[in-house]
């Protein structure tokens, strides 16, 4: 088979990997490089469970074609955390019980990255579309949507002080 | 077009854990040299927080901190057997389990630090932030670590408990059904405000008003976790998801997220919770598992708030949008407020409608007389 | 928006309130590895030389395969292996063995005959997944497509094909003796004789899919110390391990589960069926191999909350006390048993729900049919039944003119009453829920509904258990007999084609006594039997039998012409058969014998 | 297994497509052209696309959104996320917005959703409600209406739509789905209400998922034609509709419902044009 060799950053890190044609982004993260925040929940773009920064732009990795990556940088829920400090978002699921299973939450953290990147201080209602995409089995989304409007209050206080 | 309001209402009781029993789960628990606690369990945490609420049990029967203690779950090599995690059954079974491992630890720990101190175990308590003292002279004191080091390493004892919760094992009688199936209930109540477009069948439920007896609330984070999304799946249920959407044909059939439907974060009603306990005689501190019984009572009270909306009765779930709107074709319109009557209320009534008195005729006749006055329990919610 | 509060002055007597850990919000012990991305769930392990596992599946709702091709697949590159209904030892289980709880009815991999879309015939294992697809979809069968059966109650009917051939009358045998499971507390055809309303309704639900966002899977690694671990999203680890010892015929022994953490169950990852399949995987490969479904598979294969239907009948008397219900409960299992069995007795030991009502009858069946089984879910037995009865008490309420809210709490269970299930009642809070919720909505009651308590007015005369009337209708086998091959049928037990209530003398070691008053907890009383006034019964002498109401229509205010009192055979006392069968249950128990047996 | 082809050039590409004897997505060479990946790499991951070879290209002329005469022209590798952005194309931010969630929306093109089966197609329905263009690699134009009649895999890749730019107002859209604030389409409704002199001349009614591709309702279009949104006027509009959509049933709502619901869903459309 066909290999093709592939050069991004990966959370900061300069990372090169040979992948099949045809492969996912989410597959070459979860098993070519290791990184195994990004999770398998349908492999068809619907669930979010994947949800990837690529140049700054939310994607779902699993309908990325990982050769469209070369020259890259991605960032998943694994380079949120700055050593052992948490990103407020981070701080914000946890201590607002935004997470039962876990599962979903690495997208969600991305999802809600991605946002707040964009608009530090935004609306209920631009938080549920921000959302949108990721889905939730466990929490009723209220919790969630909560958690990222306390960590965007959080970080604006961050950044005026 | 128009859009009409209804509430509905309804109420259960939850059977705790596996039906007729026989449904064991052991535990094991065993302090490190300096006094901090290992609980190991083979059950399964799938996002209903066992590993966090069997922390909090062995930590308080333990008589140690949360913070000193550690749940290890599932290594089918370490830890012992459990049934598994359904049938509501992991708070109380995995939880009794807990309770008496930690306790035979914990005598261990009292009778060592009674060593230590020269003094009646029975007349030692935990401050619960890792001390020992003799009852009523908190001065008289050793800590926790102290007591395991010298556990260990002086008196050559272990501070080690094992438990084992069993129901046991009963059938049911082919004749008459006479069967032991749990021996205990959690329960609640809801009320469901919610609008209908009868031009499209289409609901918005705005929001509920629940209350839920859980025995006690082991950790009431995650007893809110679980109500709340419990809630939500029962929404789900009642409005959205169907492996078979015209079942029973097979075809057609969800295959994605996109197809298999479910409310998203934009379809979240107001939800008022309130959280009654009456602990269960035989359940750890009385908790009964919340997970199940949440989501049961809002299918009902979904159904009787669309029939209240506009006199669809709506006995086949899910309650789609179209089949809503078949319903009201076949009514030749709404009803709204459909409901043929009764003597109830009257007190404490916002909207001030009068009490009617309905022909109560019987069943199915849903829509009597007078439809232009809603009875008083229809009244809008706060 | 959410709010939250603990109602305390609920119960206050009841609960001290002296603990330091329990009530406190602590946050959850896994929350960090959740944030962080760092949880382990199962397929979260990385294998050097990890294979793929996946399955050829059937098309059709039922057939047989003639013959299956897979010279293709084996020779594509990639492929390690082709696994074949051959490969598994022993390649027949019922969930609930473990519990001594029904036949072995369901291959890991079928030989033959499937009796859903979806049945797995095949496996590839390949070097990656999409070598894996690939090779699957190269593999030809050849299917013989048989007349198939997706509704319950043609599958109850006669002439309707077999599902599945240890069950073939369609229905699974309770008791070795009966087609459903019955509950019988009072006698409800006299008491709807006298009620002053009838209320009906029939309640249907379609399958739904758990929907965990980590789909099913495990992944098994052959150890250097002759063991297999599994990782596995499975939500009862020692369930599966026996499952899969069993299925594979390997000892315990040799398996080493790890799992605990998983992405949401909801019922659906107790099924045990990717367990076996990766260890059988890496058994014949000698390589790690992971089994996982899919989003699709999820959704159309991985077992479902089945089905049901319910028909409630209820009789009501003058005060808007409910005097009488009934229940007749279809579950729908699909093809194979699963855990159906076992919902449809939880379901009849909550009947009639939350209620206390002096006569209660339900006939319960689990029903094949050829779709995907069907298995537990988030508020297994209870959830459509629930739903039912739910829709029922307002319906029944609106007949009776009384307020929803103040219908229930006059017919709410309390402290001391007996259940139809012949247990008291204790520690219930039903009346109380319904106050606090309508309270927070502003929801008005009177002041009688407003001062009740479930801890008053309970017991006494509630507490006894009512003259019962039992019958013997719905035998194994009675209703398709015509339809079905000549020869006895395992496990069925003698029987001829005789008049309901009819019970012949090579039965009655297990007959019930017809009529038995027990009080609270106590066995049957031997002294006390009358012969039953039983419900008109349809004619046995008329040709093939369609599907009788199981419960047969009540004579109730509707039809008051018909109050029929067949005198029904009388029979000699013989005690309920329950504690032997017990005994007979816990001596096929593999799991509480804790030991696989050779 | 699956080759992939990275072209510089959408000519490129779309000869290599050519070469292969087919077309933009699966064809009798079993090539497939990919732009954002959400359809074909779904397809990949479930071995289930008759195809085994992708071509991509990284033409910067398919990202350009740009004045084009009178109208915009819109590459066929513009996103969703990029459609909305855009100063030029802002009319089209509301159904651009109505497909999928932010990370769908930073990946999905123009150029998947002309070829997206219902239920998808919500930006390609606004398209054909504007009589926007299809522009094929080899410079020509079809207008979407064509295109969408004799829509297959074959042929010159598409290199961007051209649209007429509607003036403000004139273009409203409305997604029906079982979700919020996301779900895929019971149906989506276009229409083009320009009015001249309190008339409307030149209506155009589009609805995605009610039928194999976006379709016009043209008796709807006539029925509205010269007059103006009277109720009466509206009403005759949405009775006519049953005779131009043609939808399938599929798990999220069967034919009955959706053409039950058709009539009801242009009418609060063009009720809510008429109010502003």
């Amino acid at each position: 088979m066909t290999k093709t060799a592939v050069t991004f950053r990966l959370n900061g890190a300069e990372t090169a990997i040979f992948v099949d044609g045809g492969q996912n982004l989410l597959d070459v993260l979860r098993r070519g490089v290791g990184d195994l925040s990004p999770k398998y929940g349908c492999g068809q773009g619907g669930c979010g469970g994947c949800s990837v920064l690529v140049d700054g732009t939310l994607r779902l990795a699993c309908i990325t074609l990982a050769e469209s990556v070369d020259g890259a940088s991605v960032e998943t829920a694994a380079g949120l955390a700055d050593g052992p400090r948490l990103h407020p978002l981070q701080k914000a699921f946890m201590e607002g019980f935004a997470a039962q299973c876990g599962y979903c939450t690495p997208g969600m953290l991305m999802a809600a990255r991605a946002l707040l990147d964009a608009n530090p201080d935004p609306a209920r209602e631009e938080v549920v579309e921000a959302i949108s995409g990721n889905l939730c089995r466990c929490t009723g989304y209220e919790p969630i949507i909560d958690a990222i409007l306390a960590a965007a209050a959080d970080l604006r206080g961050g950044a005026a002080r | 077009m128009a859009i009409h309001k209804g509430r509905g209402f309804a109420c259960v009781n939850y059977p705790i854990g596996m039906n007729l029993g026989g449904d064991p789960s052991q535990a094991l628990v065993h302090a490190t040299p300096d006094g901090k606690f290992m609980v190991t369990l083979s059950s399964i945490d799938l996002g209903q927080g066992m590993k966090s609420v069997t922390r909090q049990i062995a930590a308080e029967a333990l008589g140690v901190s949360v913070s000193d203690v550690h749940v290890d779950t599932a290594d089918s090599d370490t830890g012992p057997h459990c049934m598994g995690s359904f049938a509501s059954r992991g708070t109380h079974r995995v939880g009794n389990a807990v309770i008496r491992a930690a306790t035979e630890a914990r005598a261990q720990l009292l009778e060592a630090a009674a060593e230590e101190m020269e003094v009646d175990a029975a007349d030692l308590v935990t401050d619960g932030s890792g001390n020992i003292h003799v009852r009523g002279a908190p001065s008289r004191a050793i800590t926790v670590a102290d007591t395991a080091i010298a556990a260990q390493f002086r008196q050559g004892r272990t501070l080690a408990g094992r438990g084992i919760f069993l129901v046991p094992p009963s059938d049911a009688d082919p004749e008459t059904g006479e069967m032991s199936p749990v021996t205990c209930f959690a329960h609640a109540a809801l009320v469901v405000d919610l609008e209908v477009d009868d031009e499209t069948g289409e609901v918005t439920v705005q929001s509920i008003h629940s209350a839920y007896e859980v025995g006690r609330a082991l950790n009431p984070r995650l007893v809110e976790q679980q109500l709340i999304g419990g809630a939500w799946m029962g929404l789900s249920h009642a409005l959205f998801e169907t492996t078979e959407p015209v079942y029973p044909e097979r075809d057609p059939a969800p295959l994605d997220f996109n197809s298999y439907v479910m409310p998203g974060p934009g379809d979240i009603p107001d939800h008022h919770v309130a959280v009654l306990e009456r602990p269960a005689p035989d359940a750890p501190y009385g908790g009964k598992g919340p997970g199940e019984m949440c989501a049961n009572p809002v299918l009902p009270a979904v159904a009787n708030a669309i029939y209240n909306a506009v006199g669809v009765r709506c006995d086949t779930l899910p309650i789609t949008p179209e089949r809503i709107l078949r319903g009201l074709r076949e009514l030749g319109g709404a009803r709204p407020g459909g409901w043929s009557g009764g003597n109830f209320g009257g007190t404490g009534n916002p909207n001030g409608a009068e009490p009617r008195t309905g022909s109560g005729d019987g069943a199915g006749n849903g829509h009597g007389d007078g439809h232009g006055t809603r009875p008083a329990w229809m009244a809008t919610g706060r | 928006m959410t709010t939250f509060e603990m109602r305390k002055e609920y119960f206050a007597d009841e609960r001290p309130e002296d603990l330091k850990e329990i009530g406190r919000p602590t946050i959850r012990q896994d929350i960090l590895g959740h944030v962080t991305g760092r949880s382990r769930f199962y397929d979260d392990h990385l294998f050097d030389g990890l294979l793929h596992m996946r399955c050829v599946r059937s098309p059709h709702h039922h057939a047989r395969v003639r013959a299956i091709d897979a010279s293709a697949a084996e020779a594509m590159p990639g492929v390690r292996r082709i696994v074949r209904s051959g490969d598994v030892p022993k390649n027949l289980n019922t969930l609930l063995s473990l519990l001594g709880f029904g036949r072995d009815d369901e291959p890991l991999i079928t030989p033959e005959t499937v009796g859903y879309r979806g049945e797995p015939v095949l496996a590839v294992i390949a070097e990656t997944e999409a070598a894996a697809r690939a090779a699957v979809r190269a593999v030809r069968v050849d299917w013989d497509v048989l007349p198939h059966v997706l509704d319950v109650e043609a599958a109850l009917a006669p002439d309707a094909p077999i599902v599945n051939s240890e069950y073939p009358n369609n229905s699974f045998d309770y008791h070795d003796r009966y087609d459903h499971q019955k509950l019988r507390f009072g006698d409800v055809d006299r008491a709807f004789q006298g009620a002053e309303r009838i209320v009906e309704g029939r309640y249907r639900m379609s399958p739904i899919e758990q929907a965990p966002m980590e789909t099913c899977g495990a992944i098994a690694v052959p150890e250097s110390n002759d063991r297999f671990t599994c990782h596995t999203s499975t939500q009862a680890l020692f369930f599966s391990l026996a499952t899969t010892a069993k299925l594979l015929d390997l000892p315990s022994a040799k398996l080493h589960f790890i799992g605990g953490t998983v992405g949401g169950g909801f019922g659906g990852k107790v099924d045990s069926v990717v367990e076996p399949m990766s260890v059988l995987g890496a058994q014949l490969t000698g390589r790690p191999v992971k089994f996982m479904w899919d989003r699709e598979e999820e959704m159309q294969v991985g077992a479902p909350r089945g089905a049901e239907m319910w028909d409630i009948r209820d009789g009501l008397d003058r005060d808007g006390r409910i005097i009488a219900r009934r229940f007749t409960g279809y579950f729908d299992a699909g093809a194979y048993t699963r855990l159906s069995s076992y919902a449809v007795v939880k379901a009849v030991g909550h009947l009639p729900g939350p209620y206390t009502i002096p006569n209660v009858a339900a006939n319960v069946y689990c029903v094949f049919t050829n779709r995907t089984p069907a298995t537990a879910m988030r508020g297994f037995g209870i959830t459509g039944v629930d739903f039912a009865i739910e829709c029922q008490m307002d319906r029944a309420a609106e007949a009776a003119g009384l307020d929803p809210v103040a219908f229930r709490i006059l017919n709410a269970y309390r402290d001391g009453d007996m259940k139809a299930h012949r247990r008291l009642a204790k520690n219930t809070a039903l009346i109380e829920c319904c106050q606090v919720a309508a309270e927070k909505a502003g929801w008005p009651l009177d002041g009688t509904a407003l001062s009740q308590s479930s801890l008053s007015g309970g017991g006494g005369a509630r507490a006894s258990v009512p003259e019962t009337a039992t019958d013997g209708e719905g035998r194994i086998g009675e209703r398709r007999r015509r339809a079905l091959p000549a020869e006895p049928l395992a496990g069925s037990g003698p029987r001829g084609r005789l008049p309901e209530g009819t019970i012949r003398g090579s039965d009655v070691a297990a007959a019930p006594p017809q009529r038995m008053d027990m009080g609270p907890g106590s066995g049957p009383d031997l002294e006390s039997f009358v012969v039953p006034p039983l419900p008109a019964a349809p004619s046995p002498a008329t040709g093939p039998v369609p599907h009788q109401p199981p419960i047969a229509p009540s004579t109730a205010a509707s039809s008051p012409a018909a109050p029929a009192t067949p005198t029904a055979p009388a029979t000699p006392a013989t005690p309920a058969a329950g504690d032997s069968m017990l005994a007979a249950r816990l001596r096929r128990s593999r799991f509480l014998a804790g030991t696989r047996r050779r | 297994m699956i080759t992939v082809e990275t072209f510089d050039t959408l000519a490129a590409a779309s000869s290599a497509m050519a070469g292969a004897g087919s077309g933009n997505r699966a064809g009798a060479g079993g090539s497939c052209y990919m732009g954002g990946g959400t359809l074909v790499m779904r397809a990949v991951n479930y071995g289930d696309g008759d195809f085994s070879r992708i071509l991509r290209s990284r033409d910067p002329a398919l990202l350009r959104i740009e004045p084009d005469g009178g109208g915009v022209f819109i590459g066929a590798g513009a996103t969703m996320a990029a459609i909305a952005g855009h100063r030029e194309t802002a009319f089209l931010a509301e159904a651009a917005t109505a497909v999928g969630g932010p990370a769908i929306r930073n990946m999905a093109t123009l150029g998947g959703n002309l070829f997206a089966p219902p239920p998808y197609g919500d930006l390609s329905t606004a398209l054909l409600a504007l009589d926007a263009r299809v522009r094929t690699a080899d410079g020509q134009e079809t207008p979407m209406e064509s295109f969408f009649a004799r829509r297959r895999m074959t042929g010159p890749l598409v290199a961007g739509v051209t649209v007429p730019r509607p003036e403000p107002g004139v273009l409203r859209f409305r997604k029906v789905t079982r979700v919020r604030p996301k779900g895929v389409s019971v149906m989506a409704i276009a229409v083009r209400l320009p009015f001249r002199s309190g008339r409307l001349a030149g209506v155009r009614i589009a609805f995605g998922a009610m039928g194999p591709t976006p379709v016009r309702a043209k008796s709807a279009e006539s029925a509205l034609e010269g007059g103006g949104l009277e109720d009466a006027r509206i009403a005759r509009a949405a009775e006519t509709l049953a005779h131009d959509l043609a939808p399938a049933d599929d798990a999220l709502a069967s034919a009955w419902y959706r053409q039950a619901v058709a009539p009801v869903h242009l009418a609060r459309l063009l009720r809510s044009a008429r109010e502003g």
